[in-house]
């Protein structure tokens, strides 16, 4: 990206933090929106707050929609009227409609992002038991991971307006569609596991006869396989973070340089977690690290998006993704702790296991749905580009002040 | 225009491209104000007072264009000193006779004429709605009145002009319309100086200056404002009617109208016209100047037309058969007598009554009232259903079982269906080919009426009755082809045309009309539509093919000539009156008139030629006669006959008004003609008490996205979608005092009805300062029914009948009513709230506004 | 072939880009709002052209706007927006009538809470209802100080600086605080507060009105994001550089409505495949102008090459201002704005945000090498932590 | 799978070598669109694709039924059903324009809701029936000359001509052709019926 391009979400905090100092309480709720209403110019101008309409827009927007009136107003779709953090921005819109057309995935995607995540982590996981020896791991992450990927291959599917169609995914190969190259990734990454874990099976089978022979021939190809997915996989868990950033979803292409890490942890760790639940004690060691390494990353990356993007953080901080992070968080450190400090309890093992994979899930509804309400809101599109055209026309560089 | 005429819009844009200043002037803020560069709010009902003050503003200023204006128009001519003003008669003129509530005419006319009066006593006329034709056929003028050439006599009519509109000041003007003084001058002044030599310009107007009680005046302001500015017969120029309808020009050019024949050829009076001579004679005015001179040779060309060999000198070509009028047959006459059970049955033709007539509740009890309805339409139409679906179903008052009449529903054939020629609002024919054939039992008109024709006269064929016989001799042999033996359209044009009777040529003009029996034509305006044998209406030259008057698309009548009166384009002596206006001129060189349209003047006839002393007809036009039907070939600024209600346009109110005339003590048009119908009812107004008790103004029109009474685009998905719900405009200020919420139901009340709507509360609305009141407005419009992919309650339905005295068209954009927050009642408590209202307003049934009110109260109010 | 360097952002000519050689040129529309009368014969010539099915029957209260948005069902979409603000030619509309305080805002912020089922998804969701309120006021600007620069055609306001004279009537102070919102605040609920009409003190009167009528339509970027996202090929670049999803490839995975920075492009619920505006890609190909653009009655609509629509517009925008319209303004036209410049770009009356267009959209895939990069960072760090997580620690 | 995700663009059965060089990953690598943009993405639909009014039998030169303006109109027929109307380009008056109800026209002529059949309601009746088309044309005749005779008045007192009948009147005119209208007056006039009106009145 081009050096001088603006940073929106920064300037924007900044902007913010200094708005908060005075008065972080917002004391008045008349006051609040002419304050932002003239703060803009404010910020880039130094101009003294704009008189006229600004201040009666901002008393108009006070009286007109107070905070408790949003719920009741917006139905449910904006997901409850839980207090905003971020006083409310003026901006126009056409009848307040939202710019964007928000997302068209259903809740499937989400869960997707879960098993994509989930698939590439346990593939892992059970690579790293193949190579070095450890059965229980590299037979739970096989299974998990073919159990994974198909789930996502129903999830993907299913969430097709013409699902009928899905094979026309196959017709081109786009590096500018992240949806294109999961789909090539998939194509490698799904046979691979499923035969990886179909490998797995080979105990199962008799000795002899040509169900023997096969038997036979299963755990060397599915060790290939198991290396191709693993291989796959790190490609697997962070492509989604594109897939999602690569929209005009405000909130989810902002957050673009932390997408892939969050995914990456959130991955490791419900693989990990595949680990914990499965392996004793004294197996899970890898797992355990892997978990707190995943969770780390989780960890540090939801942080960044909760709040480096300024306005556009807000959207994970409110309403249903707000309480989902939240709880990821929890879980997340939970998990962690839970897997440091369990290491002679199965139990504890499994429970930290378990929730890691909730926190995976949480997290990935939590991105999912928070990028959906950045969109169905024009505030979180007019405003950082509002700002952007401003300060390109008063040529002044409102993050250098 | 923007709202209803869009694509004609398209020329206003590119003039405003041009630079040309647009003004609007509208009750409401509509897609034309959006674009203009000045938008004037008024209160519907006050043109006259509006543009009385535009003329005024000339005369004052003396912008006038004087050299068009005394050569061109009447205003040197001397008006008889019998003559009084409504100055005089506050608001009266002279010759009102308060028995039949309609002026004798005869003080109006010209000095030395006041015997040969074109009309003389009136009341008939109005009744026949046959005032307009002695102005269209030029009443009785003879070849010399006395004219002051100084137009500085004080009965000249440039003075009379002067006095009659003296009180029509910016004052008057915002006092009357709402309009602020700087606002009317703005108007005045970029009206006046866009015109005269160099430029020109154009009035526009549609249905908000016809559908009132003093319609016709409205129009007449216009056009004397035009002649005073010299923008008649000028390329630019000239007072424009923008019509609603696909052919609605055609349909009255070839009337399906009561009181004319094709070529406006008047239908003959019981009492007036007994004879084919007294008929003849009483549009030609033997001896009169003018082209209607020739009236026998289209008339008896008529009737050769309709009544081929039978028609003969013998028998005065069959003039007996023609039916007569004894008064009033106009379309409300009609639906009343249906209410009383005098008529038996109805034709709908693409007409849907019920939704776009006034009083849609007279209308449809009436049709419930009729032994037999045929319902000829493209869709189940709510003048077809009224008896399974009416508001009257609801409330009680028509009863399905109870209900007697038999209804035929026809499909009809659509335009793509059929072919024929429509003649659109600049009196262009354009002849449509058909694409497809209709489907199922759909048929065209001319399928349904030219196969009814055949099987009348087959049933009648036997009959010996003498009224039979103009049915038995009438020439109805049109070929036929297809299987489904469609009657050929081209025939029928070329009977429309004319044709040598001997020869079976199609004539090529008028002029070949002949009063021997010799030629037939079945409306000689359009004589040369089918010249040479060709389809002259068909023609489909590109635009890029041909100049911008564009001669060789369609066929415009009369004689393909595209601006009428053109001669006025060039100045007394024939010279275009700059090259910027230059548009029909005299070629010296060659003796003979050209230019790019079609000259509308005898093709040799020389400027400078003067008519002998008693010539008439069109030899006794002068050279510098431009107006060439007109009696004296002058542009009438001041009309002596063929305007019921006056030789010059005054403002009234309208007949359901919530102020008192600030102009005059007359109130109301005079004349306007009134039905005391039980079922007929009208607001009180000023002076009469109870007008509080509908304190609302309330206007209608149409939506960009909706057709007329709804037929033809609220069944239309792509459209209903575009306008889907009834709604009501409010200003925010009614908004405020009617309690009504943006989106929320509001009803207005009548004394005829209540409706309802959804309430769009919007700025585009204003009220105005009317002689120190507020007066609020809202707007409606008319398209909604209960058919359809898209209801809603009908505006029509609030409007009583009362009708303009000259046309006979009812006052339908504006009456007042009552606003109040909510939905309507439904049922009998529908019936309860009007009847409810119509006690408070002390309405009785049948009663009327009395129709002078200059011995009434007159507190308050000045200029008396 | 080695894409373009401008192939993600920049300036393009994007039908050579998408490898067409000898490419016609490029078309486009240019739709002047300044000339729009909002008759809405785009909506149904397109409609009627390619077949576009209903888009409900709801009243919406947006004054006269009733589609609501571009949605797969409606491809074109006319914009009406009420303001109580001066035209910057002519006279106030309003001017000496006896008004109170506005209502424009208080309609429009009841009207964004209606609901449009379109049969599509995401349709038309209801708005805020502060910011359709603001919708009236235009947008605030940059604030820059009137006296120079040429980003000075507005004033602090959004109003145009070239103030007309002042009326003889009582119209209302520039600065005053009720004039462009006066009622709006009580009046919320549609019930205009102030005084009774005609009484008011005049600086609660109204008197300036504009209403603005646009024709939205896809954009047909420079660089289209929804064409680079989709992962079918269904969406494609045209040899006229137009943007069309080809109807027999879609499978409506969605990408597209998320990707578009303009909204545009939607789902058909019935169906499920995305639809937006073609630029009548079928006559295009027979040398025919596009549906909408052949019925616009006042050339609102232009259609032609993209390099001539552009001179073309400059020279109407000057034409404008001259005539004292200083706030017209081009929107899209710009090959080095953040989508590479529109194949339809506008001339508005207004900010775009009025007009329910984003002020200043970016093309997503602008950062697509960035969030590779970073995804391929995250993809490393994620082998590391695994075979650290192995190897590190050895089996315990 | 491959062969399945070409299957729409209609060449299964022609070979592998045509599949593969019909599938656009193949084009993208060959030809001269490597991100798979445009011509490498474009299908066989997209590539036959062509305006529908090409396609048509007949084109019919009409007008357009609605308002005064009589803009031009072009009526394009396949298969002897409308399936295009737009502006006509040459036409002086609308230069090619429509406003949207004329652009509406084909939607007004191939309505769902358009009415095909007679439909009758005999008196009382709460409901519509079916009516063939030569029976309605019948009965409406012999209703008219009813009508007349019940209604016909040969003179005034006086003794002067009136040759009519008030007995059944007519509206509507205004969306007809010239041509009918002609007829229609000329038909009622001759039955001596006067009442005839239409929208111009109104």
């Amino acid at each position: 990206m081009s050096a001088h391009r603006p940073e929106v979400g920064d300037r924007f905090r900044r902007f913010r933090d200094r708005l908060a100092a005075p008065d972080p309480r917002r004391a008045t709720p008349s006051g609040h929106d002419a304050a932002t209403s003239g703060a803009p110019a404010d910020a880039t101008t130094g101009l003294t707050p704009r008189n006229g309409s600004g201040n009666g827009s901002g008393r108009q927007a006070g009286t007109v929609e107070p905070d408790s009136r949003r719920p009741r107003r917006r139905g449910g779709r904006r997901g409850g009227g839980e207090e905003l953090r971020v006083p409310e921005a003026t901006f126009t819109s056409y009848y307040g409609r939202p710019i964007l057309k928000a997302p068209v995935w259903k809740w499937d995607i989400a869960a997707y992002l879960f098993t994509g995540g989930l698939a590439a982590g346990s593939s892992l996981l059970a690579a790293g038991g193949q190579l070095t020896g450890q059965p229980v791991l590299r037979r739970a992450g096989r299974v998990t991971a073919l159990a994974a990927v198909s789930a996502s291959a129903v999830f993907l599917i299913r969430d097709l307006g013409r699902p009928e169609r899905f094979h026309h995914m196959l017709r081109v190969a786009k590096p500018t569609s992240p949806m294109s190259v999961g789909t090539w990734i998939l194509t490698v990454f799904g046979p691979a596991a499923g035969v990886a874990a179909v490998a797995e099976a080979a105990g199962w089978l008799p000795r002899r006869g040509p169900l023997g022979l096969v038997g036979r021939a299963l755990p060397p190809v599915g060790h290939a396989a198991g290396l191709v997915a693993a291989a796959t996989a790190p490609a697997l868990a962070t492509y989604t973070g594109v897939l999602l950033a690569d929209t005009a979803v405000p909130s989810w292409h902002e957050a673009y340089p932390e997408l892939p890490v969050i995914f990456a942890g959130s991955a490791l760790a419900s693989g990990a977690a595949v680990g914990l639940l499965a392996a004793p004690p004294a197996q899970a060691g890898p797992a355990r690290r892997m978990a707190v390494a995943g969770a780390a990353l989780e960890l540090f990356g939801a942080h960044r998006v909760e709040t480096r993007l300024g306005l556009l953080s807000e959207p994970y901080r409110s309403g249903r993704p707000g309480r989902l992070l939240r709880a990821a968080r929890l879980l997340t450190v939970a998990g962690a702790a839970g897997a440091l400090l369990g290491r002679r309890s199965r139990a504890a093992g499994a429970l930290a296991g378990a929730a890691l994979l909730g926190a995976s899930v949480a997290t990935r509804f939590g991105i999912f749905y928070g990028g959906v309400a950045s969109a169905r809101d024009p505030r979180y599109t007019v405003v950082p580009q509002r700002e952007r055209v401003n300060a390109a026309r008063t040529g002044a560089d409102p993050a250098a002040d | 225009m923007a709202e209803a005429h869009p694509v004609g819009f398209q020329w206003v844009m590119e003039a405003k491209r041009r630079g040309a200043k647009v003004f609007h002037v509208d009750p409401r803020f509509t897609r034309t104000s959006a674009v203009a560069d000045a938008y004037l709010p008024i209160r519907a009902g006050t043109d006259i007072a509006l543009l009385g003050g535009v003329v005024r503003y000339i005369l004052d200023n003396e912008l006038d264009f004087r050299e068009y204006v005394l050569a061109y128009t009447n205003a040197a001519t001397i008006v008889s000193e019998r003559f009084s003003d409504t100055e005089d008669g506050d608001g009266f003129f002279s010759g009102f006779d308060p028995e039949t509530g309609t002026y004798v005419q005869d003080s109006w006319q010209y000095e030395g004429n006041e015997d040969s009066s074109g009309s003389g006593h009136t009341a008939k006329e109005r009744d026949s709605a046959s005032g307009l034709e002695h102005e269209s056929h030029g009443a009785r003028v003879d070849g010399d009145t006395p004219r002051d050439e100084t137009l500085q006599h004080p009965r000249c009519v440039y003075q009379i002009l002067k006095r009659h509109f003296s009180r029509y000041t910016p004052e008057m003007v915002e006092r009357v319309c709402g309009i602020p003084q700087d606002k009317f001058l703005e108007l005045a002044q970029a009206w006046t100086a866009n015109s005269g030599r160099d430029r020109t310009g154009m009035l526009i107007y549609s249905v908000g200056w016809t559908q009132h009680s003093v319609g016709v005046q409205y129009i007449r302001t216009g056009a004397i404002i035009q002649l005073l500015l010299g923008n008649m017969g000028r390329p630019g120029g000239g007072v424009m009617a923008l019509r609603g309808h696909a052919s609605i020009q055609g349909s009255t050019d070839i009337p399906t109208l009561f009181n004319l024949l094709p070529g406006y050829l008047p239908m003959p009076h019981h009492a007036d016209h007994p004879t084919f001579d007294e008929w003849v004679d009483s549009i030609r005015h033997p001896g009169q100047k003018g082209f209607w001179g020739n009236a026998e040779s289209f008339a008896a060309s008529l009737l050769k037309a309709y009544w081929g060999d039978a028609a003969t000198p013998e028998n005065d070509y069959c003039y007996g058969y023609l039916p007569r009028l004894t008064g009033d047959h106009g379309t409300y006459q009609q639906v009343l007598n249906m209410i009383d059970g005098k008529i038996k049955g109805y034709f709908l033709l693409g007409q849907n009554p019920a939704v776009g007539s006034a009083h849609g509740r007279a209308q449809r009890l009436g049709m419930a009232n009729l032994d037999w309805l045929v319902v000829r339409d493209l869709f189940m139409i709510e003048s077809a259903t009224f008896w399974q679906n009416g508001p009257e179903v609801a409330t009680g008052e028509i009863v399905p079982e109870e209900c007697r009449t038999e209804v035929f529903f026809l499909p009809a054939a659509s335009h793509v269906e059929k072919e024929g020629t429509f003649t659109q609002t600049q009196r262009l024919l354009q002849w449509r080919e058909k694409a497809v054939e209709p489907p199922g039992d759909a048929r065209s008109e001319l399928w349904f009426f030219y196969h009814l024709g055949r099987r009348l006269r087959e049933k009648l064929a036997a009959s010996s009755l003498p009224r039979d016989r103009a049915l038995l001799d009438l020439t109805w042999d049109y070929p036929t082809h297809g299987p489904r033996e469609e009657p050929s359209a081209e025939s029928v044009l070329r009977e429309i045309n004319g044709y040598d009777v001997t020869t079976g040529r199609p004539l090529s003009s008028f002029a070949e009309a002949r009063a021997d029996g010799s030629t037939a034509i079945g409306c000689w305006i359009y004589t040369g539509v089918y010249a040479d044998g060709v389809n002259q209406a068909a023609r489909r030259k590109s635009r890029h093919e041909q100049d911008w008057v564009a001669a060789e698309w369609g066929w415009a009548w009369p004689a393909n000539r595209r601006i009428l009166y053109n001669r006025a384009s060039a100045d007394p002596d024939g010279n275009p009156w700059s090259e910027r206006k230059r548009y029909v001129w005299w070629d010296a060189e060659k003796a003979e008139w050209t230019g790019y349209d079609v000259p509308d003047f005898e093709k040799t006839k020389p400027p400078s030629y003067r008519p002998p002393a008693g010539a008439s007809g069109p030899e006794g036009i002068a050279g510098d006669d431009p107006f060439v039907m007109q009696g004296d070939g002058k542009g009438w600024l001041y009309a002596p006959s063929g305007v019921l209600d006056g030789p010059l346009p005054t403002h009234y109110e309208p007949v359901e008004s919530p102020v008192r005339n600030p102009l005059y003590r007359q109130q109301a048009n005079p004349t306007r003609k009134s039905y005391a119908h039980p079922v007929n009812s009208v607001n009180p107004s000023p002076p009469e008490e109870h007008s509080q008790v509908f304190p609302y103004v309330f206007t209608v029109s149409r939506l960009t996205e909706h057709h007329t009474a709804g037929g033809m685009s609220r069944t239309v998905r792509p459209l209903a979608e575009l306008q889907p719900e009834m709604f009501v405009e409010v200003s925010p200020e009614l908004a405020a005092e009617a309690g009504l919420a943006h989106l929320g139901w509001a009803h207005l009340i009548s004394g005829r009805a209540v409706i309802e709507a959804k309430v769009l509360v919007t700025d585009r609305l204003t009220p105005l300062r009317v002689d120190g009141r507020v007066i609020h407005q809202v707007w409606v419009p008319y398209h909604f029914g209960f058919e359809g992919l898209v209801t809603g309650d009908s505006a029509n339905d609030l409007f009583g009948i009362t009708l303009d005295p000259n046309v006979l068209i009812q006052e339908s954009k504006i009456g007042t009513c009552d606003v109040r927050s909510g939905r309507r009642p439904t049922g009998k408590a529908l019936l309860d709230l009007v009847a409810d209202y119509q006690r408070r307003a002390g309405i009785t049934p049948g009663g009327h506004a009395p129709a002078v009110t200059t011995d009434q109260d007159v507190e308050g109010r000045d200029g008396s | 072939m080695v894409p373009d360097p401008n192939s993600l952002y920049g300036p393009l000519d994007p039908a050579p880009d998408a490898g067409y050689e000898d490419a016609p040129p490029r078309m486009g529309f240019f739709t002047d709002t300044s000339v729009c009368i909002g008759c809405k014969a785009c909506e149904v010539a397109c409609k009627e052209w390619n077949g576009v099915p209903g888009s409900g029957l709801d009243l919406l209260g947006m004054s006269y706007d009733n589609t609501g948005a571009l949605t797969a069902n409606s491809w074109r979409h006319v914009a009406f927006i009420e303001q109580p603000r001066p035209t910057g030619h002519g006279a106030a509309a309003f001017a000496g009538t006896p008004t109170g305080a506005t209502v424009s805002a208080a309609s429009a912020a009841l009207a964004a809470g209606t609901a449009g089922p379109t049969g599509t998804d995401p349709g038309l969701p209801p708005g805020s209802p502060s910011a359709a309120a603001r919708m009236v006021n235009g947008t605030p600007t940059d604030g820059e100080p009137a006296s120079g620069g040429p980003g000075s055609r507005v004033d602090v306001l959004g109003d145009p600086v070239a103030a007309r004279e002042p009326s003889a009537h009582p119209t209302v102070t520039r600065d005053s605080p009720t004039r462009t919102n006066g009622g709006a605040g009580p009046q919320f609920l549609g019930m205009p507060g102030g005084q009774p009409p005609g009484r008011g003190t005049g600086v609660e009167q109204r008197s300036d009105f504009r209403w603005l009528m646009m024709s939205d339509v896809c954009k047909h970027c420079t660089h289209a994001a929804c064409l680079d996202v989709c992962p079918t090929g269904s969406l494609f670049r045209t040899e006229f550089g137009t943007v069309v999803v080809q109807e027999d490839i879609c499978n409506g995975c969605g990408y597209c409505i998320s990707a578009c920075p303009y909204g545009v492009i939607d789902q058909r619920k019935d169906d499920g495949r995305a639809w937006k505006c073609t630029l009548c890609y079928d006559r295009l190909g027979a040398g025919m102008t596009p549906a909408c653009a052949q019925a616009c009655p006042t050339e609102s609509i232009q259609y032609g090459p993209l390099e001539e629509l552009r001179e073309r517009a400059a020279a109407r925008v000057q034409t404008l201002q001259e005539r004292g319209v200083p706030e017209a303004r081009l929107y899209g036209h710009d090959p080095n704005d953040g989508v590479g410049g529109d194949g339809a770009f506008f001339l508005l009356l207004d900010e775009p945000e009025v007009y329910g267009l984003p002020p200043d959209p970016v093309v997503t895939t602008r950062d697509l090498p960035a969030m590779w990069k970073r995804a391929g960072l995250a993809a490393l760090a994620m082998t590391a932590a695994t075979v650290a997580a192995f190897v590190v620690g050895g089996s315990s | 799978m491959f062969v399945g995700s070409l299957a729409w663009e209609g060449v299964s059965g022609m070979g592998l070598r045509t599949f593969i060089e019909g599938w656009p990953v193949y084009r993208q690598l060959t030809g001269t669109d490597p991100l798979g943009r445009g011509a490498a993405a474009k299908s066989a639909r997209s590539a036959g694709l062509t305006a529908r009014t090409e396609a048509a039998e007949s084109v019919a030169r009409s007008v357009c039924p609605y308002c005064a303006v009589g803009c031009g109109q072009r009526v394009y027929v396949a298969d002897g059903q409308v399936t295009q109307i737009e502006g006509d380009p040459d036409s002086p008056i609308s230069r090619g324009r429509l406003c949207p109800k004329g652009a509406a026209s084909k939607s007004l002529v191939t309505s769902p809701l358009r009415q095909t059949t007679v439909r009758y309601r005999r008196p009382y009746s709460t409901q519509w029936e079916d009516l063939d088309l030569d029976t309605a044309l019948d009965m409406i005749a012999d209703r008219m000359l009813a009508a007349r005779e019940q209604t016909w008045e040969d003179a005034d007192e006086q003794g002067r001509p009136l040759n009519r009948t008030l007995g059944f009147a007519s509206l509507g005119g205004a969306t007809l052709d010239n041509e009918e209208n002609y007829l229609i007056k000329k038909l009622f006039t001759a039955m001596g019926a006067l009442q005839i009106e239409n929208q111009a009145r109104i």
